[in-house]
Order: structure tokens, then C-alpha cells, then sequence
């Protein structure tokens, strides 16, 4: 039984050629950028060129490129960083309901310390109205952060709208664009973002590998404060090889972005349509076209979705779910509540991310499979049974 | 996963799956809200569950919950099978994650509303 | 020329069996530790192992190891995450006047917010006294912050005596612990610490791995927030492969530990001789004895640093200075002008750090080398030329 | 190393080092705690530099500078000298590291000082 992947959005592997260019940095120039003898050469050097490929793929400076740990530590940054930085100007930031966790907690943490936050309410799609963000903006606000891409329903925002209403108003602009890069184009300079989270181990790049890209002129107080590394803008010694695979994970996406977003689209528009044709009573989540190209969001109706997700694994197949129980939290997601899908759809949501090695020949076999599995635990569903007794919901 | 094979088993081959018509007594716990959901429904004999059928709408765990609780209690007599805790099931089944022991294990629940529903009707 | 790296404070290769630790888990375990399906089983595993491998270096419960980026991120997280969480009972903090930057300016930051600071004193050799750590204590104080061994000179501080005075006072106690965890014991319990930073790449370890090792009932807020990765204490997906190569750079300290310490102190040791008995006017600084194993640091009298460690470059010896001119911030070592070390001897300072690849042949040709480009300097030395004329420094 | 091939080679093989006997001039500039210090002396025929030597204590640009100085001075009439400027050296030597412009850009200075003490002297 070949195992099918169809959850790269938990975890991406890392590209062959990726791990070949960060292999020599781990025990051969190891040494540490910022020292002054020959040890330090090769990976200043190298971090030199990361903060090009980097910078490349989203049509920013080098010094634009900031490098983190993670998209996480990237959002802390941002958000704590500037309100830091600015709070002398006014204490209102705007995010939207849909935003990660790493944007929303920080966000609930500053309201602790006397800021306000609005959080924009989103259509059933998943969309943000510029409308309504015009709105919100207050004379007090000071930044606004808005996801480009939904890592769960694979909603796209329309940035460039959102950034046209910020700049009017010249207002900072942050994208969280982590489900986003290697997918989707994303410059800077035409989505008109001043400030943009990206993950590398999204797009095939390392885990640990992060970075805030940083419009020039736009300022924060450092997050992670000591050394001078990253100009004094985030301490600790860099993580050489990680820099290096993100350099070149960036490298790759820029090269073959067209390529892989057609061919990834082509398979998830076949699994879709696969999976529609074979099993009753589903639905599409998030927005039909607006969304990412890897990204297919459905919910089973009448089960529940580790249960779903749990007897696809025993067929080999890995997926992920919005589900109460799926999440670490035991918390379902806030986003399908935000999208207004009633319980019973967020229970059995399920989401598929496709990869590298999806191929064409998957889509029929997973549909077979759910078809398969949706029956049988809808067999044992009180609400499938009660459904087919009473023909309604 | 990290279910044990106990849990395994049951949840890939639940026993018990199903609804008695015109059941004895009819027991529903949980809503789909909280994630987990189960319906049982028995028939009684002499004092005893000669059959017990459940639905479950949940997890992983609340399947194999369902299906043990209902293997536990067939056969049993009423005072038994009120005695039967959502903890001997957990442990019949070596034990459930430490993050499900609240929301899905509800099948004793369940089968003593079925039991209480049955001794309401015999009033 | 072979060349004779003596500068492993700075950077430490990732050692052959950490490498091949990490190796399966870029693209072959590349799962999310927190999926639910199979592709997340092996990275949960191998994310307990590590956790138990470091815990087990420290004497420490796996529960107690919260992994982090960086050691930077460590001591920013124990500082600003204890001045967030224990504000209502006090805002006096302790540290001493050579901790590292990630530890003083976090404390900077703080003093902005309302919190005060106290930075003790050291002595010549670089020792704190838990005599003024006791008189510095207020009924203020929720914070000690004092670092187990210096990265320049050296030094161990007392801990066990300090925590001591801490205890006494029930006081929590951090010590940054990365110059240190792998070449001398640290056991959480013997030590009595509350808070241990330490950073694997300080010991054969990859860049990015790190950790804080945080006491049961120890409570401080997240400074990264976002996902309950780390049981919510630190939000981000994890580093897997640094995670595993943190564990097993910490498996290797536990077992070789003494073996190791004993060997890099006895090529140390026969360093310092050749070198003191090769060039006149050198001058030890840090402690002669209470110092690290792999540590050797000195003045060279009448030159400066950046030009010895260039002309040593030259050479293939590849060791740090703490003058102004070979720090990037252009600074003199804030270390050495605490011990009271005269501005002349702090900028002709040399650090010698031994290492894996260090061996007994070295010593020799390192002193020989340092005698030639010592004599060269001093030639060009206006310095020097006045002592020779008028005898006197 | 961050510095280039130009610097490199005064560097490591700096010219004119040493102390002028007798000299006509000296010129001191810098100490010690901001790490660079450089003394020029300087020798005069007829207005011109027949001769000029230089000590540095200080890093690898110092160095460089001090002796890059000492060879473009040498020869030059004193005004022609007093035209050097620090910017002139940071150029003839393929430029300083960014960091190093302010901190070891000195040797302009520490010459100009000993021309100016030799015209002192001469009054
Ligand atoms: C949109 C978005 N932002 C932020 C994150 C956090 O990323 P990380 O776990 O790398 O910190 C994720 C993770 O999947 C994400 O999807
Ligand atoms: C004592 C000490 N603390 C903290 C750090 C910071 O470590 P990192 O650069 O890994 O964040 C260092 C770096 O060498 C150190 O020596």
C-alpha cells in the first residue's frame, strides 16, 4: 500500500536539493558568521546569499530579510515589536478572526496591557472586506495584520485591496503570508505589504527557518535582544544551515512557482471532483476560487473528523481535520466558526494539502477509500440515522 | 495514533453497532458541539440487558468507548450494568489519552440514561 | 599548513553521530509532531527522546525541558516572561555586571518598564560574591539571574553557594548556563537552580537548538504565544531534526563529559605554558583555577587584538579577542572592563577556546607563532617602543 | 577577513615602520581605549618629507592606513602632505570596512599633527 500524504500543510519534506546545500554548514563551515578569521567567511558569505534568494522571491532588499525561527516567533515580532515601538503614537491594531494563533494570543496579550484590537469579522468565504477594514481604522491605530492565505480553508485575501486602504490612511501593513509563500506570487512591492511573515518548512524548505521581510524606514523594538546579529534587529547566532535551506527553498519556489501551483491545482481540482462523485453529503469550505492552490477544505456531514482521519490513516492516507478532537487544544477551529459552518460541518471537516508527491492516480483511490469509510461510521452516526429517518437535518 | 491496540480494535471493529427497534430504554448523551455524541438503546430481559446497540457520532476514543461499554454491559443485570463507570471502561480499555478522559468517554453515560429511561417506562 | 581552529567558543562542528541523528528527519520523518496520522509519530517519539536526553544531562525531569532557538531566546524568554508573570509581587531583578548581552539587555528593557535592576559587581578573577547577591536581595527581588561560566575569561561562578543565598531568600534562580552545559557537571539539583539556559551548538550540537530547563511549579508567561507547542509554554512549530541533534549532542556531553574536560583542560594547560613560556609580557586573565576546561584567555602587553588575531588568521590559527575592533559592535569587552582589566591589556586580549580538534602538537606551534607576530607587532607598537625607552608602562 | 587585497598587503607587510631619530616632527593621535593609536615622525629637506615613519597600535585597518599614509606622504612637499586627507587614504586603499571609517581612519591626522609640530618648531 503506497502511502499518500495529502497533509503537507502540517509538515513539508525537506527538497533534495535543499538539504544538499545545507548539508556543508552543519560539520564542515560551521563556524560562526560574525567571527573575524577565515572560519567565519563561508557562512557570512552564505548567509549573504540566503538574504538575496530570500529577498528575491518577494521582490524585497536584502535588508529587508529579517531571519527567525519560525513564523511564530516572526508574528511576535511584529506585533509585540511594534506596539513596543509606536505605542506613543496610538494603541489600536486591527487583525482579522481568521488570523493564526501567533497572531491572535499576542494580540490578546496586548490587550492585557491596555490595547484595543479589532478583529475583522470574515464572509462565509473567508473574505475580509476592505470595506469594513476601512472602517475599523481608528485614528489611534497604529498596525494592521491580515493573513494573505487561510492555512485551514485556503483562503486567499485580496491583499492588495486591503494594503490600498492601509496605505490611504498610512497605516502599516502586515501580512502573515506563511500558508502563502511558494504557492502563490507574493511581492512586496505589489501587494503594497510592508510587513510579511513566511515559514521555509512550508514550501519544502527546513523547519526552524523563518523570516520577516521588513519594509526600510519601518521600525520595531527587537523581540529576541543581545547580540547585534540580523543589524540588532533579532539576537542569537544564526542558524546557519536553516538560512542556507531557506535561501534556497526561496530559490526553488521563485523558480518554479507557476509550475508547481498549475500542477498542484490540477491534482486538487481531480481530488475535489473525485471526491464529490463518490460520497454523498459533502461540502466545500472556503472559497472556490479565492484560495490556495494545494488546499481542498470539506466537511463530511454525520461524522466526525478523527474518526474520518483515523481510518484514512489505517488506508494509508494522511489528512487533517478542524475537528475538536484533532486539535492539541481540543478546541475546534476558530476558524470554521468564523466562516459561520455549523457544528455538526466543523465536526467533520476534513482538510487535504497536496505535495510533491502527490500524483494524479491518488484522487481515485482516496475517494474510494472515503467513500468507503463516510459510510461506515455513518452507519454508526446517530445524526446519519435520525437523517434518513426523519430527511432532515 | 496514539491509541493504544486495545483502543484500536474496538474502534476499527466496534461491536454493537446499531438500533434496537422498539428498544426496552433509550439513552443520549453529549451534542455534536462538544465533538462526541452516542445514542444506546437496549431490551431487557428478566432484569437483564439481552441486547444493547449504540450510535456515535466522535472520535476515535468515543467509538471504542461505545463499543466496550456496550460488550461490558450485555448480559448484565441492571444493577450491574449501573455500576459499570466511565473509569472501568477507560481502564477495560488500558486507558485513554490523558486529553480524552472527559469529552469522549461517555458510554456509561449513555447506557445508565438507557437504564434510567427503561425503569422510568416501567413506572 | 594544517590548520588549528582555537576558537570553538564561537562555534562547535556538529559532531558525526548528532549529524546522522538528525539526518532522517528532514525528508524522511518530516511529519508535524502534533499530527494526528502516522507522519506524526516518529517526530513525537524522537521529540520525547530528545527531551529525556537533555533532562538526563541535567539531572532534570523530561518535563522540565522547554526547547527553544537559541540560548538568546532562553534569557529573553526567563527574563521579560518572569517580569510578565510575577510583576505583582515585585519588580527587582538581579544579575551580574558579565552576564551575557541576551541577559543585560532584556534587564535594560525592563528598567524602561518600572522594573529595577541590579548588576553585582566581580571580583578581578570575574566571582560574584553570595555575600553581596545576599545584600543585594530586596523585598522587591523575584528574579536571580547569574550566568554559570563566562565566555570570554572563563570564569565559574559559585552557583551552589548562590543559589544557596537565593533559597534562603526564596528567590527563583536562572543562570545562563551556555558558556558551560558540556564541559563542566551541571545537575539542576546539585546546583540548585530554578532556570537553566543552554544552547547545543555550544557542544557539538547544531545552530538553532537550545533549551530552558524551567523546575515543576516554575511559572512565567510565553514569549513566543501562539500554538501549545512545549505544553503552550513555547508557541511554534518544532525544530525537529535540531531537537533530535540537541538530544543527542546532550547524550554524547553526559557520557564523555569527564573524559572530554580532562583532555581539552591538560592540551589547555599545556598551552598556557608554551605560550607564557614562548612570549614575554602575557598576562592571564579570568580565574586560574574556577574556569572552564577549554578556556584559555590572555593579554598580550603592547598590542592589540583584531592585528594578532589577523596575523594568527594568516597562520591558520583561528582564535578571538575581545577588543573593540573584532566585536561588532565596535565595543571593548564589557567583561573584561569589569574584572578591571586597563583598556591597553583589554584590547591586546586573546580568547583560546580548545576543542574536539585540538590536539598536543598544536601548543607548540601556536606559541612559536604568537612569539614571531607578537615581536612584530610590538616593533610597530608606539607602546611598546615607550616601555623599551623608558621602562615603565 | 573582511579586508581587501590593498589592505591586506600593508597590513602584512607594513612600510616605513619605525621611529625617526631626531626627528624634525611627531605627531600622536588616539589611545588605547578606543583601540587605535598612531605616532608619526617625520624627517624635512627643503619642504619636503625625505622621510616618514610611523608606530600603530591597532587593528588591521589602522595598520594598513598608518602605512599607506607614510608611502603617499613621503616625497610631498608639506602643503601637498597637508592635502592628504583621510578620505584620500581610505581610496588609495580600495576603501575601509563601513566600521572602520571613524575608528581607524587616522593616519591623515597623526601626519598632518607632525608637519604641524615641525611648523611649530620652526617659528
Ligand atoms: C498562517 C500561519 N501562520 C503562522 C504559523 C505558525 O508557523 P510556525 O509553527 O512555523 O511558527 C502557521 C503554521 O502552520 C500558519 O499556518
Ligand atoms: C553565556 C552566553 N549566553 C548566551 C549566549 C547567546 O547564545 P546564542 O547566540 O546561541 O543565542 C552566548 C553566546 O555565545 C553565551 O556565551
Amino acid at each position: 500500500m503506497r502511502a499518500i500524504n495529502l497533509d503537507y500543510g502540517a509538515a513539508t519534506p525537506v527538497d533534495p536539493a535543499v538539504l544538499q546545500a545545507m548539508e556543508p554548514f552543519f560539520a564542515e563551515h560551521y563556524g560562526n558568521p560574525t567571527s573575524v578569521h577565515d572560519l567565519g567567511e563561508r557562512p557570512r558569505l552564505a548567509l549573504a546569499e540566503a538574504r538575496e534568494k530570500v529577498a528575491g522571491l518577494l521582490g524585497a532588499g536584502p535588508e529587508e530579510i529579517i531571519f527567525t525561527s519560525s513564523a511564530s516567533e516572526a508574528n511576535n515580532m511584529v506585533l509585540k515589536g511594534f506596539a513596543a515601538a509606536h505605542r506613543s503614537k496610538g494603541k489600536h491594531i486591527i487583525s482579522s478572526v481568521i488570523d493564526h494563533f501567533s497572531v491572535l494570543n499576542p494580540l490578546r496579550t496586548l490587550e492585557k496591557e491596555g490595547f484595543t484590537v479589532t478583529l475583522l469579522p470574515v464572509d462565509h468565504h473567508g473574505l475580509v472586506d476592505p470595506e469594513q477594514l476601512l472602517q475599523a481604522i481608528t485614528g489611534e491605530t497604529i498596525l494592521i495584520s491580515i493573513q494573505a492565505a487561510n492555512p485551514e480553508i485556503g483562503t486567499l485575501q485580496p491583499l492588495a485591496q486591503l494594503t490600498a486602504v492601509a496605505r490611504e490612511k498610512g497605516i502599516p501593513f502586515h501580512t502573515d503570508a506563511t500558508a502563502a509563500v511558494g504557492f502563490v506570487p507574493l511581492n512586496v512591492q505589489e501587494t503594497g505589504v510592508d510587513l510579511l511573515t513566511l515559514a521555509g518548512d512550508q514550501f519544502y524548505g527546513p523547519k526552524g527557518s523563518a523570516a520577516l521581510c521588513m519594509r526600510r524606514g519601518t521600525r520595531l523594538l527587537p523581540l529576541l535582544e543581545g547580540g547585534i546579529q540580523e543589524k540588532g534587529r533579532r539576537a542569537g547566532t544564526e542558524n546557519v544551515p536553516a538560512i542556507v535551506g531557506l535561501g534556497m527553498a526561496a530559490d526553488l519556489a521563485r523558480e518554479m512557482l507557476a509550475e508547481r501551483s498549475s500542477r498542484l491545482s490540477i491534482l486538487r481540482d481531480s481530488l475535489q471532483k473525485n471526491l464529490f462523485a463518490a460520497v454523498p453529503h459533502l461540502h466545500l469550505n472556503g472559497h472556490p476560487h479565492l484560495r490556495l492552490p494545494h488546499n481542498l477544505h470539506i466537511s463530511v456531514e454525520f461524522v466526525e473528523g478523527e474518526a474520518l482521519l483515523m481510518h484514512l490513516n489505517m488506508a494509508g492516507i494522511y489528512v487533517s481535520s478542524g475537528s475538536t478532537c484533532t486539535s492539541q487544544a481540543l478546541k475546534s477551529s476558530h476558524v470554521l466558526q468564523a466562516v459561520g459552518l455549523i457544528p455538526e460541518l466543523a465536526q467533520g471537516s476534513l482538510l487535504f494539502t497536496l505535495g510533491t508527491g502527490s500524483e494524479a492516480q491518488d484522487a481515485p483511490y482516496v475517494a474510494e477509500q472515503l467513500s468507503r469509510i463516510a459510510a461506515q461510521l455513518r452507519r454508526m452516526s446517530p445524526l446519519y440515522q435520525k437523517y434518513l429517518k426523519e430527511g432532515d437535518r | 495514533m496514539a491509541y493504544n491496540e486495545a483502543i484500536m480494535d474496538h474502534f476499527s471493529k466496534p461491536r454493537n453497532v446499531g438500533e434496537i427497534e422498539d428498544p426496552d430504554g433509550v439513552g443520549e448523551v453529549g451534542n455534536p458541539v462538544c465533538g462526541d455524541m452516542m445514542k444506546f438503546t437496549i431490551k431487557v430481559k428478566d432484569d437483564r440487558l439481552d441486547d444493547v446497540k449504540f450510535l456515535t457520532f466522535g472520535c476515535g476514543a468515543a467509538i471504542a468507548v461505545s463499543s466496550k461499554v456496550s460488550e461490558m454491559a450485555k448480559g448484565k443485570t441492571l444493577d450491574e450494568a449501573m455500576q459499570i463507570t466511565n473509569k472501568d471502561v477507560a481502564e477495560a480499555l488500558g486507558g485513554l489519552p490523558g486529553n480524552k478522559m472527559h469529552c469522549s468517554n461517555l458510554g456509561a453515560d449513555a447506557l445508565h440514561k438507557a437504564i434510567e429511561d427503561y425503569r422510568e417506562r416501567q413506572k
